[in-house]
């Protein structure tokens, strides 16, 4: 701490956001709507500012600084604080994430109040903030973390906001439990990354004694090859859980019937980017295990490829952008997989700008779209209520009665897509040209997703906002108030500009990581590499264009795509049939497990032996009863048999 | 332990005992000539010179009484109340001192039965095993006037003594030592009820309620219980009770001065320590007076009334009182 | 060996021992009540024998001055000094009697056996149990657990005035309302 | 002087006679008594051991006894008055049942 008082300010990233959240919950109440979004918004904001100090402090000071809060855990030899750690990776990662959440909170002011709007309950504004700051607050604490437990209560604490937010509207979805099914899928299946990244944790205390990451890195190159083999793949499981890599995956899309900024936010800028976060944390374990840095390079651009092949025959605006949040964090997974830790880092800080962005635009769109419904219904039939506003085929043309949507949105989608100077172009192409010089297999895969990803984002551009409208809700949409808006903006000149972050010959962002991630080999910048990824993009962009501006696309027409695909596009359509396939191999068997335990082993089995200890230890109380005769004298005089007995036994012994 | 002071010790014993049964039957005839005064009358005055001999008379009376004894009584707890009501009475005063040192036949005596350094402790011993006489006695004669009357005294008594221990736990501090002469010598410059004025106050009333006199004589209220714990009692026996009472009002009296008053000092007492005797009787008989006093002026209290002063009034001041006077003490003597 | 100080302790422990057992086989209560003040006065000159002058005054002040005559108080307020013959519990006494001579003898036997120590107890200096040192000792080594004796007493206190008032509460309430009545 | 062994074989005589009125008495207030005893007993090998080992935590021990003794006795004469309201007796076995 010598010297940088700073520093010290690090604990405040954490408190000020549970000041904001007892707040809203002691005195939200009486506060009202717009006292609870600023207080919500506020505390993100200042734990924002605390973090840009962070960062002005590191500058001139970039070694790692521990600043230890409380005494936590005290056992025998073992002891462990309550420590945050301040270095170059977890102040970007604060900054990315109470940067990006302050802006979707300022947006979801405006969001939610619509929600209400729509929705009804005006109690659920206030619980909404108060979950969305316990979010930061989990986040925060997962990312200043010092040592892999009070990273796991990060961990936890973000999937649990996840739980919370996902099942926000949790009366709502298919048969009423459709929402708060999806919010248990995403914890069960989260749970199952948990379960690898709690044995990971395991194994670390078993095998170094210490949980802080200084300790065990300064371990890791004398610890047996097969043992970080096998602590890399526990975690491994962890992020694939919770940064939604195959074979985990499957919650994500399913989430996105939380509310918008919840998507924004949680599955798209934050949450799902501490798996990411974690391998780079864990950088000095995965060097010393290839086999594992492999695995995890494949697992990420397996991901991005399957993922990206089904966000091609989505009609869900949203669902769309959850498989591209699966495809890029699968760019990332890989990236920091091949060991190009930095690319990843630059690759989230974008995603995190582009991705919240789209989101919040696509969110944008959904609240035109039910005003445009509600507007439609007040002059006409009102038999078009069941319109799903989420359904892209019910849109279409909306650039000229969404301006600014359109705009930022169309930033949004090719900076994901990779047009030249925008922020994805710049992060994308690192990945890729770490991958060309690794292993180009993965080159491949990841050239082809990103060949998708043009694809689908043009897909759904001109879906949405070219064309003509194809509902009365489209028609009738409008734009939506500056609240919403104005953070929209900003998220696009983050976008546009978010490559500066590490520009080739600059490298900014590689030379601030550096400190924190000095081990890691450098990437070079590959022209020929950057010209392909251009031109893939561009391909893309414009097979996209050809397949859907040239004709009107009629409500409720077959996709053209299918047309050309055919049973192929069914296989996207229905997402591979993943989720069948885990219905049938996984929870259905276990399922009859379940049953026959409940049935006959625990019914018969366990409730008999139950009952019987019972029925036993009845009978003899029958008996023992009679001690039990009311009078005091005769217990004192058992107390005093005993007391012979034990004197006797002292005595003869 | 030679035996010359085992002599000496048996000798001032019964010296004590005769002072005080002497001083039990000459106080009565003390009260009652000032309360005869005091309500313009003359007093016993035909037995021997202004009635000298009145007492003698009185206990020749009572001698030839005749004795009875309830049938229900609990005769052997009958018998054993008056004596153990006396004999609490007859030893308290053992530790008090008279004065000093004083030659005699070529010896030097002190004139303290037993200078012993939990002094004010036994005197609090004392008193508290002095309740049982009043309570057996009221209990024994199987009279539900007596019983009541026993049971009265029994928690007047309890409840008072608590004040009355704090108001001595403050000369204690004061001097620092439990030993009344210690106490009786630290007085030498200021005597303690001038710097502790409270305190003598709480000390006088808890003990004039300690020894059941007027205004605090609940147990013996005539108007409701005939006479208390001593209604069944006649000849001898009441005449231990009445002796119990008197000897208990010159034994207050005599810790009380030696506890406030300066005990057996005054002026000159360092040159003729045969003055100190002089000095204490002189500060006994005006404490006796004003407590005589008091019973021809003051009317007995309810004794609901009596309990709530007790607890409500005496107790937290006695308490505080030795607060205050412990953090004066630390502030002023560190 | 028959010393001067083996004789006053033979006379005050049959006293001792008198006042346990009247106590024990005294079939009225207040006689029982008076066995157990002789008996801890008696202890009360054990003590000074032991050279405890403080704790033995404590113990005529608070044992024989306060707990028993709140006892005889108490036995005198009921009225409780003799119950009803009648045994309810049938070979209740014999057993009791029977485990408490075993118990006797086993403690007999330890003193017998296991004691080790022949020694004469020495009446300690005079300084040894003063007031003094005591309430040194009490005041600066166990100061704390001084005041939790202090804590335990006012709660005793709060906790017998509360038993004993309900009934004072109602009987003034009772008053009242028929002072009202009268009005 | 007297030998250590006097007195704690006196302290044995009354515990086990205070065991012995706790289990044979019925009137409850002689129990209670009785218990005062046991703790008397115990007392007096406290104040043996402290002046055998010339220690006085044992004084003082039995100076805390005799306090918490008196709060003991505080309450549970109290108890033992309500009881005798409720149930008009001070028959130990009178007061078999939890409830009153």
């Amino acid at each position: 701490m010598d010297g940088y008082p700073l520093f010290s300010l690090v604990p405040w990233t954490v408190f000020l956001p549970v000041i904001g959240l007892l707040l809203n919950l002691l005195v939200g109440k009486r506060l009202g709507e717009k006292g609870i979004g600023l207080i919500a918004s506020l505390a993100s904001g200042l734990a924002f500012v605390v973090s840009v100090l962070l960062a002005i402090a590191l500058k001139g000071h970039p070694e790692a600084v521990t600043i230890p809060l409380a005494e936590w855990i005290t056992v025998g030899e073992f002891n462990l604080s309550w420590a945050f750690r301040v270095d170059t990776l977890s102040v970007t990662m604060m900054l990315i994430v109470t940067g990006v959440g302050t802006l979707i909170h300022l947006y979801a002011t405006g969001y939610m109040h619509n929600d209400v709007r729509h929705n009804g309950d005006p109690e659920r504004y206030r619980r909404f903030f108060v979950f969305f700051n316990l979010f930061i607050v989990a986040m925060l604490i997962l990312v200043s973390a010092d040592n892999y437990l009070m990273l796991f209560v990060g961990w936890e604490g973000v999937g649990l906001c996840s739980y919370l937010l996902i099942g926000f509207w949790f009366e709502k979805g298919a048969d009423g439990i459709g929402n708060a099914r999806a919010a248990k899928k995403a914890f069960i299946v989260n749970r199952i990354g948990d379960f690898g990244l709690l044995i990971a944790i395991f194994l670390l205390f078993w095998n170094f004694g210490t949980l802080e990451f200084d300790g065990i890195f300064a371990k890791a190159a004398q610890a047996a090859p097969a043992l970080l083999l096998a602590i890399t793949l526990f975690m491994l499981l962890g992020v694939t859980g919770k940064s939604a890599q195959l074979p985990l995956y499957v919650w994500l899309p399913d989430a996105m019937a939380g509310p918008t900024p919840v998507s924004a936010l949680i599955h798209a800028a934050t949450m799902v980017t501490a798996g990411v976060y974690l391998v780079a944390r864990s950088s000095p374990l995965y060097i010393q295990a290839p086999a594992a840095q492999m695995t995890v390079a494949w697992v990420g651009a397996l991901t991005a490829l399957l993922a990206a092949t089904i966000a091609i025959g989505q009609y869900d605006i949203k669902k769309v952008l959850a498989y591209s949040t699966i495809s890029q964090l699968g760019f990332m997974v890989a990236a920091v997989g091949m060991g190009a830790f930095v690319a990843g880092m630059f690759h989230l800080a974008t995603h995190a700008f582009f991705k919240a962005l789209l989101f919040l635009a696509a969110g944008s769109v959904i609240l035109g779209m039910e005003h445009g419904e509600e507007h439609a219904a007040q002059g006409h039939s009102p038999g078009s209520h069941e319109l799903d506003p989420q359904d892209m085929r019910n849109m279409g043309g909306l650039q000229g009665r969404m301006r600014t949507t359109f705009w930022v949105y169309l930033v949004g989608a090719l900076a994901l897509a990779g047009i030249a100077p925008l922020a994805g172009f710049f992060s994308k192409d690192e990945i890729l040209a770490a991958a060309f010089q690794q292993t180009p297999a993965i080159f491949v895969l990841l050239i082809i997703s990103a060949f998708f990803t043009a694809f689908y984002m043009g897909r759904q551009l001109f879906l949405v906002f070219f064309g003509k409208a194809r509902s009365a809700a489209a028609e009738h949409a409008r734009e939506n108030p500056a609240i919403i808006t104005v953070p929209l903006i900003i998220l696009a000149v983050l976008s546009v500009l978010g490559g500066a972050l590490n520009l080739p010959g600059v490298y900014t962002l590689e030379h601030w990581l550096e400190k924190s991630l000095a081990h890691v080999p450098k990437v070079e910048f590959t022209a020929w590499v950057a010209l392909l990824s251009l031109a893939v993009a561009l391909a893309g962009l414009f097979l996209a264009w050809l397949v859907y501006s040239q004709r009107r696309m009629p409500f409720k027409d077959t996709d053209p795509l299918a047309r050309y695909l055919g049973g192929l596009f069914t296989a996207v359509y229905n997402k591979w049939w993943v989720d069948e396939l885990y219905q049938a191999v996984i929870v259905r068997p276990y399922r009859r497990l379940a049953e026959f335990l409940a049935q006959p082993v625990d019914v018969g089995l366990i409730d008999g032996i139950a009952n019987g200890l019972g029925s036993v230890s009845r009978s003899i109380a029958e008996q023992l009863r009679r001690f039990e005769n009311g009078y005091v004298r005769s217990y004192a005089l058992t107390i005093l048999v005993g007391v012979a007995v034990i004197m006797a036994f002292l005595l003869f012994r | 332990m030679d035996g010359a002071m085992i002599l000496e010790w048996v000798i001032k014993s019964i010296f004590l005992i005769l002072v005080m049964t002497g001083g039990f039957a000459y106080v009565t005839l003390y009260e009652r000539k000032v309360l005869a005064r005091i309500q313009v009358r003359i007093g016993p005055n035909r037995a021997g010179p202004f009635g000298v001999l009145q007492p003698v008379a009185d206990g020749i009376k009572l001698i030839f009484k005749e004795e009875l004894v309830p049938a229900k009584a609990d005769k052997l707890i009958f018998t054993l109340a008056p004596v153990l009501t006396v004999i609490p009475a007859l030893i308290i005063t053992a530790v008090v001192p008279w004065g000093t040192e004083v030659t005699l036949f070529g010896r030097t005596i002190k004139l303290y039965l037993a200078d012993i350094n939990i002094a004010v402790l036994y005197l609090m011993a004392v008193t508290s095993i002095s309740i049982y006489g009043i309570a057996l006695a009221g209990w024994s004669s199987n009279n539900k006037y007596a019983t009541l009357g026993g049971l009265r005294a029994t928690a007047q008594m309890i409840s008072y003594e608590l004040a009355l221990g704090f108001a001595m736990i403050v000369p204690v501090m004061m001097a620092g030592s439990m030993s009344l002469v210690d106490i009786v010598e630290s007085q030498k410059p200021v005597w303690f009820v001038f710097v502790q004025p409270l305190a003598f106050l709480i000390y006088f009333i808890a003990a004039l309620a300690e020894i059941n006199r007027s205004p605090f004589d609940m147990p013996e209220a005539e108007q409701e219980l005939t006479a208390g714990y001593h209604t069944e009692y006649s000849g001898m026996k009441f005449a231990l009770f009445f002796m119990a009472e008197y000897i208990k009002m010159i034994a207050i009296s005599m810790i009380g001065s030696s506890l406030f008053l300066g005990g057996y000092r005054g002026p000159f007492v360092d040159q003729l320590p045969a003055l100190g005797p002089l000095y204490l009787f002189i500060k006994v008989a005006i404490v006796l007076f004003v407590i005589i006093w008091i019973r021809a002026t003051l009317p007995r209290i309810r004794y609901d009334r009596l309990m709530q002063f007790g607890w409500k009034v005496l107790f937290p001041l006695a308490l505080l009182n030795v607060f205050v006077t412990g953090v004066v003490l630390i502030l002023v003597g560190g | 060996m028959l010393t001067t100080g083996t004789i006053i302790f033979g006379v005050f422990a049959l006293v001792v021992i008198a006042s346990a057992l009247g106590m024990l086989l005294s079939r009225n209560a207040i006689y029982a009540a008076l066995f157990l003040v002789l008996n801890f006065a008696t202890v009360a000159v054990l003590y000074l024998i032991l050279g405890a002058p403080f704790i033995a005054l404590v113990q005529i002040t608070v044992y024989a001055g306060s707990i028993m005559v709140l006892f005889l108080f108490v036995i005198m307020l009921l009225g409780a000094e003799k119950l009803p013959a009648g045994e309810p519990l049938g070979h209740h006494r014999w057993i009791a009697l029977l485990f408490g001579l075993v118990f006797l003898a086993e403690l007999a036997l330890f003193l017998v056996y296991r004691a080790g120590m022949r020694a004469a107890v020495n009446t300690p200096p005079l300084e040894f149990g003063s007031p003094a040192a005591v309430g040194m000792s009490l005041f600066q080594k166990y100061a704390l657990p001084f005041e939790i004796t202090g804590f335990i007493l006012v709660v005793a206190t709060v906790g017998a005035i509360l038993l004993t008032r309900g009934e004072g509460f109602k009987g003034r309430k009772r008053t009242l309302e028929i002072q009202s009545q009268d009005k | 002087m007297i030998p250590i062994e006097y007195f704690v074989g006196l302290s044995i005589i009354m515990f086990v006679s205070g065991i012995t009125g706790v289990l044979l008495r019925r009137n409850a207030l002689v129990v209670f008594m009785s218990l005062e005893l046991m703790f008397n007993a115990a007392n007096l090998l406290f104040v043996t051991f402290a002046a055998y080992y010339q220690l006085l935590a044992g004084q003082l021990f039995v100076f805390f006894v005799m306090t918490v003794a008196a709060a003991e006795v505080a309450v549970g004469l109290a108890l033992m008055v309500e009881i005798f309201k409720t149930k008009k007796s001070i028959d130990i076995d009178q007061m078999n049942s939890m409830k009153g």
